[in-house]
């Protein structure tokens, strides 16, 4: 599974994207995110205020607790800023 | 008619070719949005972050909704990213309806949609450096007055 | 920048000419109206009366009062009159602002104001004749939101 | 003193203006509006419902209880159909 990173997230974090084997009891996205948290400290420092990030999977923008079955692509994504 | 580019365009040949060909519309409303640069802190550039698979989909999305809400007779956007310098166009919103009030509602509600959920993200260049423009919680209040769904595109 | 004319002219063209030089500004909104034809009741054109001399004074200070209470780095109105067919376009309001909300309020702020105190009269052509298009009630209450004084150009 | 009449109240009237020597007694553009009226009934028929017409003093939209002092041209206007 691919996960990318934008904006200021990918910058703190040094890299856009990293592929991942999440295991297979992760219900939802939230749990991704937690997982993902888990195993990356500046990932987890990086979202300490994680209201604030939206997520999406396969380019689609979801909720958080969207199931993660069928998840190829998911992105973390900062407050955006364009318009 | 959505684009994501990093090409410049011209506001004025996009306004024209896209009111052609519609006789049944008496309204339309473009928005066109600049890089300001301001005397008392100027910037050198903005340069625009995106995520293009995602920003077609969610801005094809927005344009869905804005469509069947305020029965738009069209609708396009195109929004560039990469550097641009001040006074260039950095995206469009265009709208075609039989009457103004909803040319201008369905305009307003593109703008305020693709402000917060669309993916791009700006950073300005000044003599100091490069920094992250900050989120606007006005941009968040302005969504609100739609009714505020937080994502219009995620069924 | 106002022009009142029986000439045809090229929104797009207008648009161009209007945003150019103008680094401080952030947004710019562009209404077009049209003439506006549907299957059910087609027209073959629409006729506009004129007073130019009042409607020169007048919209000049419906443009003096938009650029004073919105802020605006500038704002310019064209209206044709004459005989128009089904798809040209009538008329163009143009606003440049810092900011979105600005330059779509100062938009709004001079159609409904257009819509009512600019000194045009529309009749329509159609099979059976010519007849004039009456005021609409709708007209003087969009008005209303921005405080509805009756003449802000009587001063 | 030229007074204007467009659109329907131009049709109805069968002509686009007038040349007219008011008395000098008239204090308001409504007072000559009541002149106007009393000495043309196509005109006073016309003007049954007053309310709906807007003034203009030298092509200037002003309010009726404007002075007429000054009045060169005065046009009445119908309710306004334009933008």
């Amino acid at each position: 599974m691919k996960i990318l990173y934008f904006a200021w997230l990918r910058e703190r974090l040094n890299r856009s994207s990293d592929d991942v084997s999440p295991p297979a009891d992760l219900a939802t996205l939230a749990d991704l995110v937690d997982w993902l948290r888990a195993n990356d400290e500046a990932l987890d420092f990086a979202m300490a205020n994680p209201a604030q990030f939206k997520l999406s999977k396969n380019a689609r923008l979801v909720p958080w607790d969207t199931p993660l079955a069928g998840a190829e692509t998911v992105a973390i994504l900062p407050p955006m800023t364009g318009g | 008619m959505i684009t994501i580019t990093k090409d410049p365009f011209d506001p004025g040949a996009l306004l024209t070719a896209f009111q052609a060909g519609h006789p049944h519309a008496g309204a339309a409303v473009t928005f066109t949005g600049m890089v300001r640069s301001v005397p008392g802190r100027p910037i050198s550039a903005l340069i625009l972050e995106c995520y293009p698979e995602l920003a077609q989909n969610q801005i094809a999305a927005i344009r869905a909704a804005a469509i069947a809400r305020f029965s738009l007779i069209d609708a396009a956007i195109l929004h560039r990213y990469g550097r641009l310098v001040p006074g260039e166009p950095i995206m469009q919103v265009m709208t075609l309806a039989a009457h103004r009030q909803a040319a201008f509602d369905g305009a307003q509600y593109l703008m305020d949609y693709l402000k917060t959920d669309a993916p791009f993200w700006k950073q300005e260049e000044t003599s100091e450096g490069v920094a992250w423009v900050e989120a606007k919680a006005a941009d968040d209040r302005a969504k609100e007055r739609w009714g505020g769904e937080d994502h219009p595109t995620s069924s």
